[in-house]
C-alpha cells in the first residue's frame, strides 16, 4: 500500500466524565493522499472534532483517553512522538482551522499578531510574518486588511472571524489542512471564493485538506473522497459522486434525502398590525457604520430571513435590536411599544417573549452551569411559564426535540460538540416559549438531518404558536425552505426586501442576484452528478469588500 | 405544548453534598486538609469548655518547660508557657476567639467587599465610580489607625476588632471583584442571561460572581493568615485582644521575646495559624477544581492519567 | 485614556480631601497629646502653655479652617515630637518605603508570576505542589520569626549579612527577603489559581494547533488573559507596604514610614499622620489609577 | 573603623536633639554630658552625691539665692567662652513660655532667676527657696547666649564631645573635641544608631556591629560575659485609688499587699537582681527608709483580713481592674497575668486590662473618670534624681496628679520636706515612706526593675543607676 499522507488507523477515543464513560470515536480510520480532499461528513456529535483534536494532539488526556489506533503521518505515528515533535508538526505540516472561531481566538491580542504568531513560532522572522499575515488578510478578503489587523476579534463579525481563523492556518502552507467547518458562518459569495483560495492552494502545494463539514454542497463541490461518521464510527466511505449517487448505509441515504431546498416555499400571511415595525435603525462602531437606517415590519407567525454578505451588520442588528447593544438611532416598536427607548424596568418586562439564539453557541452558554441548569434558568427567572416540579421532564422533552438525549442534562457545555452546543441555545430559547425568537446562524452548524428537524420544529412552532422568527442564515436553501420574507443586507444597509418567491425568483438587486448565483446546489435527490452542482466561476461576481 | 411523562427524564443525580465528599475522599491532601480544619473547629466550639480550666492555671515554678516531655501529665507535650501553664490547653482554648475573629473578618470584609465590587463592577458609572473612590480611601487609611480610633473610642472586644480588620480588608476583595467583572461582563453567556430577562441580582450573583468566586476564596483563605496575625500585632500594641483572653495571634506576640530561649513559645501558636491557614487554602483550591466543570475531571476517578 | 486618567485624578482628589476631613476629625477623638508629651509632673501651666502653643485650646472647627488654611500654603504644619515640619519627617521616611515597596513588588511580580505559572501548568505535579507548600508557609508564617530567625543564621552563625541598618547592598538583603515572603505566597497562589482556568481555554487550543511553543503560550497566551485579578491584588500588596512595613522596619532599623506613622499614632502627633497619610494616599491613588490603566491595556474589550 | 571608635545602638530613635530637652531619656543618652553640660551633676559611682561640673562650688546666700562659682577657661564648641551670661540665657531659655523645654518640669511652680555677678560667678534665686536648688541645676544644659529660644538642631555645648553629623531614623555620630576642659576621653568617635528591637540590639553587638547595647531585654542577656544588669531605677507598684470602694477599707489595702508572692516573680518573670520595694523610689534616694520591711505573702491572713472588712460591710467582692500597660517592660503582660492570679487566689476578684500609653495614662492622671471601678493601675515609676521631691508630692499629696490617698498627715510631711535641708530632710523623707507604707497603706509597693546593658568585650563600661537617663561616654574605656 502506498504511503499516505495522513492515515488514521483504529483511532478510538473515550471522555471519562462523572456520569460514566462516553465514547466519542469508536475505532475509525481513514487516509488522505498528497492533494486530495477528504470529507468527512456526519452527524453533529458523531466525533468530528474530536478525532481532528486527536491529530493536533489538542486532547486533553484526561479527561479524554485514546483507546486504541495509529495517527500516521507519512509513516510515523504521531501518537508515538514527543511532545515537541508534535509542536513542530503543528501548524507547520498539518494546520487547524476550529469550528468555532471567536472562543479559538485570543480574546486580548489583535488579530494580525495571533496570524503572525504562526509563522513566528516556526522560526520566522517578524517581518516576514506581518508581510504575509497582511497577505492573508487580503487574501480572505477582509475589509480594510491593514486596520483589520490591528483590531481585535470581539470587534469582528461571526464570518469574519472564520476567515481570521483561516488565514492563520493557511500562513505556513501546511501539507495537510484539517479544516472543521469552516465556512459555516460565511455567506455564499464568500464561502466560494474561500473554497476557491483553498483549491488554488491545494494546486500550488500539493495541501491534502481534511474537511469537516455538514454541508453537502460543498462536499460535492470540493471533495474527492467522503466519509460518513455515524456515532463515533464510519458508516460509509467512498468517492463522492458514488457515495452521493449510490448510498449504501441507511445514515448516509437519511442525510441526502434531508438535503434543504426542495420544499414549496411559504406564502406569507396577509398584513395586519405588525408584531415588530423597525424604523430608521442605525449603529456606529467609532466611526465605522455597523448599521445603517434599518426599516422592516415583522408579523406574528411570520419568519424573516436575513441573508447577506458576512460583516454586513446582520448580528449587530439582532443585537441593537435585543438592546444588547445601545443603537445611535432609530424606533423598534415591538407590540406598539418602542423596544430601544424602554427604561431598563419595562425592558425586563418584555424580556420573556423576544429571545435570541447566538452566533457563537459556546460563548453563550456559562460554562459553570450544567444543561438542565441552563435551559431551566428562564424558568427561574419567569416562574409563571413552568411549576418547578415538570422541569426535568420538560428539559428533557426539549433535549428530545432538538435531537439531543435528556442523559445530556447533566452533562456541560465544554461536553458537547459544536453542533449540540447551537442546538442546546436553541432549547434554551424555546423553553422560555417567547413570541419572537432571533437565531443568528442558528442551526449552521447542524447536519443536515439533524438541521431539519429542528427547523421543522421551529416551523411547528411557528403555525401551532404563532411565534415570529427572524433567522439569519447564509444557507440560502434552507431560507429558501422555511422563511416567508427575506431581508438582503451588504455593509450595513438593507438593499433588498421582499417575500421569499419574489426574491428567489425574480431577484431586482444586482447583489441579490450574486448571491443567489454563488449558492452551491446541495445535491438533487437521486441524481448522481459527475461533476460537481456549481455555477461557473466566471458567474461569480466578486463582492467588492471596500464598498 | 404538551410535557412529556416523568419517564423521559434521566434519574435525579446524585446530591451534589455527596458528589462532593466523593470527589474529596479521593483528594488525600484535601482530604487530610479537611479533617485538620475539622479538628480545629472542634477545639473552637469544645476548646474552652474542655480545657479552659487547665489554660490558666499557673505554675511560676514550671514556667518554660519543655515541649516532648510527659513528666508534667500529658497537657505539657507542647511545654509550657512564661507562667507555667500548658501551651497545648491554650492552643486549644484559644482556637475559639481566634476563629471567631478571624472567620468573622475574613467574612464581613469578603461579604462587603465582594458585593461592594459586584455593584461597583456591574452597576451604573457613577456608583461604580463611587464605590472604587471608597475603596482607594479605605487603602489608604492606615488600619492601625483605624484600630487605635474604633478601639479607643469603642473597646477591644471581639466584635470591634472584627469590626477592625474587616474594614481593612475591604479594598482587596471590592477590587478583584471589580476588575474580574470589567472582564466577565463582556462575555456573550452574561448577555445571553441579559436577553432572557434575568434581573441584575441574578446576572451579578448566578453568572458573575462563579467566575469571581474561586479568586476571591484563594484571597479570602490566606488572609485568615494575615487577619490572625494581624490581630497580634494589635494586642501588641495594646489594642487588641488582651490577656486574660487569648488568641494564636496574641500568643504568638508574646512568645516573640523568647523565640530565642524558649521557642515553643511562639512556634506552636504560629503552626497552628500556618496548619490552618495552609489546610484553608488546600481545601479552597481543591474546592476551586471541584466546584469548575471545565477542570473538574482532575478529581474524578476511573480516568488513568496517560497525558 | 489621558481623558479616563484626567478624570479620575480630579475624583481622587475629591476622595483625597475627604480622607483628610476624616482622618482630622477622627484622630482628635484619640485623646490630646499634651499628657503624652510633657512628662506626668508638668504642671498645669505648662500645660495650658503646651495646648496653646499647639492650638489644641481652640474648637475642633477652628483648629480644622487653620489646618486647611495652612495646607493652601503647602504647609502641613509641624511635628510636635520632632519640632519640624511633619511633611519633611514624612518624605524622608516615605523615600525609605518606597524604595522597599518597589524592589520587593518587583521581585515579587517577577517570581510569583513565573512561579504561579508554572505551578498551574504542571498543576498536580511535584514542582506544583513544593513550591504551592512553601509559598503557604511563607504567607501564614509570622513575619518577626522570619525576620529574627534570618538575622540569626545569616548575621550572627554565618557571619555573611549585617544584622540590620541601612547602608550598601547588603542592608537590603534581609528586609527584601522578609517583605517578599508574603506578598509572594499569596500572588503565586493567586496566580496558580486565574491560570489553571485560563489554560484550558479554548484559545490555549489555537496556539498548540498553531505550534507554538509551551513558554510562550503559558507567558503570552495565557498569562495575559489571567493577569486582571493578578495585578489587582499585586496593588493591594503594593498598598500594604506603601502604607509601611511595620515589622520589618522595626527590626531592621529601617527608618520607614510604618514606623513613622505608629510612633505618630501612639504619641498623638497629629500633623504627622496627617501628613503622612496625605502622602501615602497620593501614592496609593496614584498606583490605583496606574492598575486602572492596566486593566485598559490588559484586555481589549474592558471599557473606560 | 578606628578601634576608639564605638558605635552604640539604643531602642528609641532620637526624636530631637535639644539640651533642654535632655531630661527625656532618649535624648539624654546621647546628649547629657557628652555634648551639653550642666552645672552639677549626680554622681553615681558615689553615692548620688551633687558633684560640680560646670560650676566648682556653690553656696546659699540664704532667701533663696544660691550663688554658683564657674569653672574658667571653658569653651563651647563653637569656639565662644563660657560665662555666667550663658548659664543665665540657658536657665531664662529653658523656662520660657515660648517652648517647651522639658527640663522645666523639674523646676515646678518654683520662679528660678539667675543674676550676673562677674564672668564666673552668678546668682540663682528661686521663689519660694529650694533648699536642693544645687541638685535642681544637674538638669539645666548649659548653651551658648546666643541661642536662640526655638529649638535647635544643631546644639552647642561644652561637653567633651561635638555632634558632627545627625540622620534622623539612623544614626547620630559625636566626635571628640580637643578643647574640652576636662581630661580626653578614650572614645574619639561614637555612633549611635537605633533599633527598637531588643534581639536585635542584643544580635548588632553580638555580631560584632556595635559595641554597646544600653539596655536590652533580660530575655536577651544570656551571655555572662558581655550582659550587665543594673538597677535602672523604675519602681514597679499597683496605684491604689482609695476614695473607692472597697478600697477605701485599709484592711483591704492590706491584704492586697499580703496577697502577693514578690520573691515568685525574681529569678522567675522578672530577672534577677530585682529588689522588693518598700518604696516608690530606688534605695539610692535620699531619705530611703531601711527600716520599713516587706509584707509576709501571706494569703490566708489576706483572706482573713477580707472577710473581716466583709464582715463591716466593706463590698469586698465588688470587680477590681488591674490595669496594665503593654510592652511597658519586658514580660509586661505575664506579670500582670500573674499578679492577677496571686490576688484571686487570696479571694480578690480581678479583671485585667492591658492598655495602650495613652489609654493608661488617661486612667493613671488626674482628674480620675467620675462613677470608676475600683482600679490598680499596675505602673512604673522612675527616679534616678537621688531626691524624693521629684517623686513624692504627686504621687502622695492630697493635691497631687497622681495620687490615690488624700492624707492630712502625709501632706503635712511632704510640705515640711520639700522645705528643709539636710539631715532635716533625709528624716521627713523617712518618714513620710514608712506613713504611706504602714500606716496609711497607700499603695502596693512592688520592685525596684533592674535593666540589662550588653558590652562588647573590647570595651570596659560598668552601667549604673544613671544609665537610664544618661550615657557619658567618658565612662566608656577600652580593654587593650
Ligand atoms: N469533554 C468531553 N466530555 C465528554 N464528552 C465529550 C467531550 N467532548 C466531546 N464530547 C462528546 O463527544 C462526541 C463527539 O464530539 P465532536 O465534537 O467530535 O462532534 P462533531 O462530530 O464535531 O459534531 P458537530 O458537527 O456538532 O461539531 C459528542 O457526542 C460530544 O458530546
Ligand atoms: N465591537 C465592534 N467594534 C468594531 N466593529 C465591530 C464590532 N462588532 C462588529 N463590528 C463590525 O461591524 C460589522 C458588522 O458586524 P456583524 O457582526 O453585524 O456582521 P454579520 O452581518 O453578523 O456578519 P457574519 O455573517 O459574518 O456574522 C463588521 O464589519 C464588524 O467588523
Ligand atoms: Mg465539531
Ligand atoms: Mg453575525
Amino acid at each position: 500500500m502506498a504511503e499516505h499522507l495522513l492515515e488514521v488507523r483504529d483511532l478510538a477515543v473515550r471522555f471519562h466524565t462523572a456520569n460514566g464513560p462516553v465514547d466519542a470515536v469508536k475505532g475509525i480510520s481513514y487516509h488522505l493522499s498528497r492533494g486530495e480532499t477528504l470529507a468527512v461528513l456526519g452527524e453533529s456529535g458523531s466525533g468530528k472534532s474530536v478525532s481532528a483534536a486527536a491529530i493536533m494532539n489538542l486532547l486533553d488526556m484526561p479527561p479524554a483517553e485514546i483507546r486504541s489506533g495509529r495517527i500516521l503521518l507519512a509513516g510515523r505515528d504521531l501518537l508515538e512522538m514527543s511532545a515537541e515533535e508534535r509542536r513542530r508538526i503543528n501548524g507547520k505540516t498539518i494546520a487547524m482551522i476550529f469550528q468555532d472561531p471567536l472562543a479559538h481566538l485570543n480574546p486580548v491580542y489583535p488579530v494580525g499578531w495571533q496570524i503572525a504568531e504562526t509563522m513566528t513560532a516556526h522560526g520566522r522572522p517578524r517581518a516576514e510574518a506581518d508581510a504575509r499575515a497582511l497577505e492573508l488578510v487580503r487574501r480572505v478578503g477582509l475589509p480594510e486588511p491593514e486596520a483589520a489587523l490591528k483590531k481585535y476579534p470581539h470587534q469582528f463579525s461571526g464570518g469574519q472571524r472564520q476567515r481570521l481563523m483561516i488565514a492563520m492556518a493557511l500562513a505556513l502552507k501546511p501539507d495537510i489542512l484539517i479544516a472543521d467547518e469552516p465556512t459555516t458562518a460565511l455567506d455564499v459569495t464568500v464561502q466560494a471564493e474561500i473554497l476557491k483560495l483553498l483549491k488554488e492552494l491545494q494546486a500550488e502545494t500539493g495541501m491534502g485538506m481534511l474537511l469537516i463539514t455538514h454541508d453537502l454542497g460543498v462536499v460535492a463541490d470540493v471533495a474527492d473522497r467522503v466519509v460518513v461518521m455515524n456515532r463515533g464510527e464510519i458508516v460509509e466511505e467512498g468517492f463522492v459522486s458514488e457515495v452521493y449517487a449510490g448510498p449504501k448505509h441507511p445514515y448516509t441515504r437519511k442525510l441526502l434525502d434531508a438535503a434543504p431546498g426542495k420544499g414549496a416555499m411559504h406564502e406569507p400571511i396577509a398584513a395586519g398590525e405588525p408584531l415588530l415595525k423597525v424604523r430608521g435603525v442605525s449603529k456606529l462602531y467609532g466611526t465605522f457604520t455597523g448599521l445603517h437606517e434599518a426599516s422592516f415590519d415583522l408579523m406574528a407567525g411570520e419568519t424573516l430571513a436575513i441573508v447577506g454578505e458576512s460583516g454586513s451588520g446582520k448580528s449587530t442588528l439582532a443585537k441593537v435590536l435585543m438592546r444588547l447593544e445601545e443603537p445611535n438611532g432609530g424606533t423598534a416598536h415591538y407590540k406598539g411599544r418602542d423596544l430601544l427607548a424602554m427604561s431598563p424596568k419595562e425592558l425586563l418586562g418584555v424580556r420573556r417573549e423576544i429571545q435570541m439564539v447566538f452566533q457563537d453557541p459556546t460563548q453563550s452558554l456559562n460554562p459553570r452551569m450544567s444543561v438542565f441548569d441552563l435551559i431551566s434558568e428562564g424558568w427561574v427567572i419567569h416562574p409563571e411559564i413552568l411549576p418547578k416540579a415538570k422541569w426535568r421532564a420538560r428539559v428533557a422533552e426539549l433535549l428530545t426535540e432538538v435531537g439531543l438525549s435528556p442523559e445530556h442534562m447533566r452533562r456541560y457545555p465544554h461536553q458537547f460538540s459544536g453542533g449540540q452546543r447551537q442546538r442546546i441555545a436553541i432549547a434554551r430559547a424555546l423553553a422560555l416559549e417567547p413570541d419572537l425568537i432571533v437565531c443568528d446562524e442558528a442551526v449552521s452548524a447542524l447536519d443536515v438531518s439533524v438541521q431539519a428537524q429542528v427547523v421543522a420544529l421551529l416551523d411547528k412552532l411557528r403555525r401551532e404558536h404563532g411565534i415570529a422568527f427572524i433567522f439569519i442564515a447564509h444557507d440560502l436553501a434552507l431560507v429558501r425552505d422555511f422563511a416567508d420574507h427575506v431581508m438582503v443586507m451588504k455593509s450595513g444597509r438593507i438593499v433588498e426586501i421582499g417575500t421569499v418567491r419574489q426574491i428567489f425568483t425574480s431577484p431586482r438587486e444586482p447583489y441579490t442576484r450574486a448571491l443567489l448565483a454563488a449558492g452551491l446546489e446541495p445535491l438533487p435527490h437521486g441524481e448522481a452528478p459527475s461533476a460537481p452542482v456549481l455555477a461557473p466561476a466566471a458567474e461569480h461576481q466578486v463582492v467588492n469588500h471596500l464598498a | 405544548m404538551t410535557l412529556a411523562d416523568d419517564t423521559l427524564a434521566p434519574p435525579a443525580e446524585k446530591p451534589a453534598a455527596l458528589r462532593l465528599l466523593a470527589m474529596l475522599r479521593r483528594d488525600k491532601v484535601a482530604c487530610l486538609a479537611a479533617a485538620f480544619l475539622v479538628l480545629v473547629i472542634l477545639c473552637a466550639l469544645f476548646g474552652p469548655m474542655l480545657l479552659g480550666e487547665a489554660a490558666t492555671k499557673q505554675n511560676l515554678r514550671g514556667r518554660n518547660a519543655p515541649p516532648f516531655s510527659l513528666e508534667q501529665g500529658w497537657l505539657m507535650v507542647l511545654g509550657a508557657d512564661q507562667l507555667g501553664r500548658s501551651l497545648l490547653a491554650r492552643i486549644v482554648v484559644a482556637a475559639q476567639n481566634t476563629m471567631l475573629v478571624a472567620a468573622g473578618a475574613v467574612f464581613f470584609s469578603a461579604l462587603i467587599g465582594t458585593v461592594l465590587g459586584l455593584f461597583a463592577g456591574y452597576g451604573g458609572k457613577k456608583t461604580g465610580e463611587a464605590i472604587a473612590r471608597l475603596a482607594d480611601v479605605i487603602m489608604s487609611f492606615p488600619s492601625l489607625l483605624l484600630a487605635v480610633i474604633v478601639l479607643y473610642v469603642f473597646n477591644p472586644s471581639v466584635a470591634n476588632l472584627i469590626v477592625v480588620l474587616a474594614i481593612t480588608r475591604i479594598p482587596v476583595y471590592l477590587r478583584t471583584t471589580r476588575a474580574e467583572i470589567l472582564e466577565v461582563r463582556e462575555r456573550m453567556f452574561v448577555q445571553a442571561a441579559k436577553v432572557m430577562g434575568a434581573s441584575h441580582r441574578r446576572i451579578m450573583f448566578r453568572h458573575i460572581l462563579p467566575m469571581v468566586l474561586p479568586t476571591l476564596l484563594t484571597i479570602a483563605t490566606l488572609d485568615f493568615a494575615f487577619v490572625m496575625l494581624a490581630e497580634s500585632s494589635l494586642s501588641f500594641l495594646g489594642i487588641g485582644i488582651q490577656p486574660p483572653e487569648i488568641t494564636w495571634g496574641l500568643m504568638v506576640a508574646q512568645g516573640r521575646p523568647y523565640l530565642n530561649n524558649a521557642w515553643w513559645l511562639a512556634f506552636w501558636p504560629g503552626l497552628a495559624i500556618i496548619l490552618t491557614t495552609m489546610s484553608l487554602n488546600l481545601l479552597s483550591s481543591w474546592m476551586r477544581i471541584a466546584l469548575d466543570p471545565v477542570q473538574r475531571w482532575r478529581l474524578e476517578g476511573g480516568a488513568k492519567n496517560n497525558g | 485614556m489621558l481623558r479616563f486618567a484626567r478624570k479620575r485624578m480630579l475624583a481622587s482628589l475629591v476622595s483625597l480631601v475627604g480622607l483628610v476631613i476624616l482622618v482630622f476629625f477622627l484622630v482628635r477623638l484619640t485623646g490630646d497629646p499634651t499628657d503624652l508629651y510633657l512628662p506626668i509632673d508638668a504642671t498645669d501651666a505648662m500645660r495650658e502653655q503646651f495646648r496653646a502653643n499647639n492650638g489644641l485650646n481652640d474648637p475642633l472647627i477652628v483648629q480644622f479652617g487653620r489646618y486647611v488654611w495652612d495646607l493652601l500654603h503647602l504647609d502641613f504644619g509641624d511635628s510636635i515630637r520632632r519640632a519640624r515640619p511633619a511633611i519633611d519627617v514624612v518624605l524622608e521616611a516615605f523615600v525609605w518605603t518606597l524604595q522597599l515597596a518597589v524592589i520587593t513588588m518587583s521581585l515579587v511580580a517577577v517570581l510569583a508570576v513565573v512561579l504561579g505559572s508554572l505551578c498551574a501548568f504542571w498543576a498536580g505535579r511535584l514542582f506544583d505542589r513544593a513550591v504551592t507548600f512553601v509559598s503557604l508557609i511563607g504567607a501564614s508564617a509570622p513575619d518577626f520569626w522570619i525576620a529574627i530567625v534570618a538575622i540569626v543564621l545569616f548575621s550572627i552563625h554565618l557571619g555573611w549579612l549585617p544584622t540590620s541598618g541601612t547602608g550598601g547592598w547588603q542592608f537590603w538583603i534581609l528586609p527584601v527577603s522578609v517583605l517578599f515572603i508574603r506578598p509572594f505566597g499569596l500572588i503565586v497562589q493567586v496566580v496558580r489559581g486565574s491560570m489553571i482556568g485560563a489554560l484550558s481555554s479554548p484559545y490555549v487550543k489555537t496556539a498548540r494547533a498553531k505550534g507554538v511553543k509551551n513558554r510562550p503560550i503559558i507567558f503570552v497566551h495565557t498569562l495575559r488573559n489571567a493577569m486582571l485579578p493578578v495585578v489587582t491584588v499585586m496593588g493591594d500588596q503594593a498598598a500594604a507596604l506603601l502604607n509601611g512595613a511595620v515589622v520589618v522596619e522595626t527590626i531592621f532599623g529601617f527608618p520607614g514610614v510604618g514606623k513613622l506613622m505608629i510612633d505618630a499614632i501612639l504619641q498623638r502627633d497629629f500633623n504627622v499622620i496627617l501628613a503622612a497619610i496625605m502622602v501615602t494616599a497620593f501614592a496609593i491613588f496614584l498606583m490605583n489609577l496606574l492598575i486602572d490603566l492596566a486593566y485598559l491595556l490588559l484586555d481589549p474589550r474592558i471599557r473606560a | 573603623q578606628a578601634n576608639t571608635d564605638v558605635t552604640i545602638v539604643l531602642g528609641e530613635e532620637l526624636d530631637l536633639v535639644e539640651p533642654c530637652m535632655a531630661t527625656r531619656s532618649n535624648i539624654g543618652r546621647v546628649i547629657l554630658e557628652n555634648i551639653s553640660e550642666t552645672l552639677t551633676e549626680l554622681d553615681m559611682k558615689n553615692g548620688g552625691q551633687v558633684a560640680g561640673r560646670l560650676a566648682e562650688s556653690w553656696e546659699d546666700q540664704g532667701n533663696g539665692t544660691w550663688r554658683f562659682k564657674l569653672r574658667p577657661n571653658v569653651k563651647f564648641s563653637d569656639g565662644t567662652a563660657f560665662d555666667a551670661e550663658d548659664v543665665k540665657h540657658s536657665l531664662e531659655r529653658a523656662t520660657s513660655p515660648d517652648i517647651s523645654c522639658e527640663s522645666s518640669r523639674y523646676f515646678g511652680d518654683t520662679k528660678l532667676s539667675a543674676s550676673v555677678v562677674d564672668p564666673t560667678t552668678v546668682d540663682i534665686k528661686a521663689e519660694p527657696a529650694q533648699p536642693i536648688l544645687p541638685l535642681l541645676m544637674s538638669v539645666l544644659t548649659i548653651v551658648p547666649a546666643e541661642t536662640p529660644i526655638e529649638f535647635t538642631r544643631q546644639p552647642v555645648g561644652t561637653g567633651p564631645y561635638v555632634l558632627s553629623s545627625w540622620t534622623p531614623g539612623q544614626s547620630i555620630v559625636l566626635d571628640r573635641r580637643a578643647d574640652y576642659w576636662g581630661a580626653a576621653p578614650a572614645v574619639t568617635k561614637a555612633t549611635y544608631v537605633f533599633r527598637s528591637d531588643s534581639a536585635v540590639r542584643a544580635a548588632m553587638v553580638q555580631a560584632g556591629e556595635a559595641d554597646l547595647a544600653p539596655s536590652i531585654s533580660v530575655l536577651d542577656a544570656t551571655n555572662p560575659a558581655t550582659d550587665f544588669s543594673y538597677p535602672n531605677s523604675e519602681t514597679m507598684y499597683l496605684r491604689i485609688d482609695t476614695s473607692v470602694p472597697p478600697m477605701n477599707d485599709k484592711r483591704v489595702r492590706q491584704a492586697l499587699n499580703m496577697a502577693i508572692d514578690r520573691a515568685a516573680f525574681i529569678g522567675s518573670l522578672l530577672p534577677e537582681g530585682t529588689e522588693p520595694a518598700v518604696a516608690i523610689v530606688p534605695p539610692t534616694t535620699l531619705g530611703w527608709n531601711p527600716d520599713i520591711k516587706v509584707p509576709e505573702f501571706d494569703p490566708e491572713g489576706a483572706k482573713k483580713l477580707l472577710e473581716e472588712a466583709k464582715a463591716d460591710g466593706v463590698p469586698v467582692d465588688t470587680p477590681i481592674e488591674l490595669i496594665g500597660r503593654t510592652d511597658n517592660y519586658p514580660n509586661a503582660t505575664e506579670v500582670n497575668e500573674a499578679l492577677q492570679a496571686m490576688l484571686q487566689d487570696a479571694g480578690f476578684t480581678v479583671n485585667l486590662r492591658m492598655l495602650e500609653v495613652a489609654e493608661q495614662e488617661k486612667l493613671y492622671s488626674k482628674p480620675y473618670l467620675e462613677g470608676r471601678p475600683p482600679q490598680l493601675l499596675s505602673v512604673l515609676h522612675d527616679n534616678a534624681k537621688g531626691d524624693p521631691v521629684f517623686s513624692a508630692f504627686f504621687k502622695y499629696h492630697s493635691d497631687g496628679r497622681q495620687s490615690g490617698i488624700s492624707d492630712p498627715k502625709v501632706d503635712d510631711l511632704i510640705t515640711r520636706a520639700t522645705a528643709a535641708t539636710g539631715e532635716e530632710r533625709a528624716k521627713l523623707w523617712s518618714e513620710l515612706f514608712a506613713t504611706v507604707h504602714d500606716e496609711v497603706v497607700a499603695d502596693v509597693l512592688l520592685f525596684h526593675m533592674v535593666g540589662f546593658a550588653r558590652v562588647a568585650e573590647r570595651i570596659s563600661f560598668q552601667p549604673t543607676i544613671a544609665t537610664n537617663s544618661q550615657l557619658q561616654l567618658s565612662e566608656i574605656g577600652f580593654k587593650n
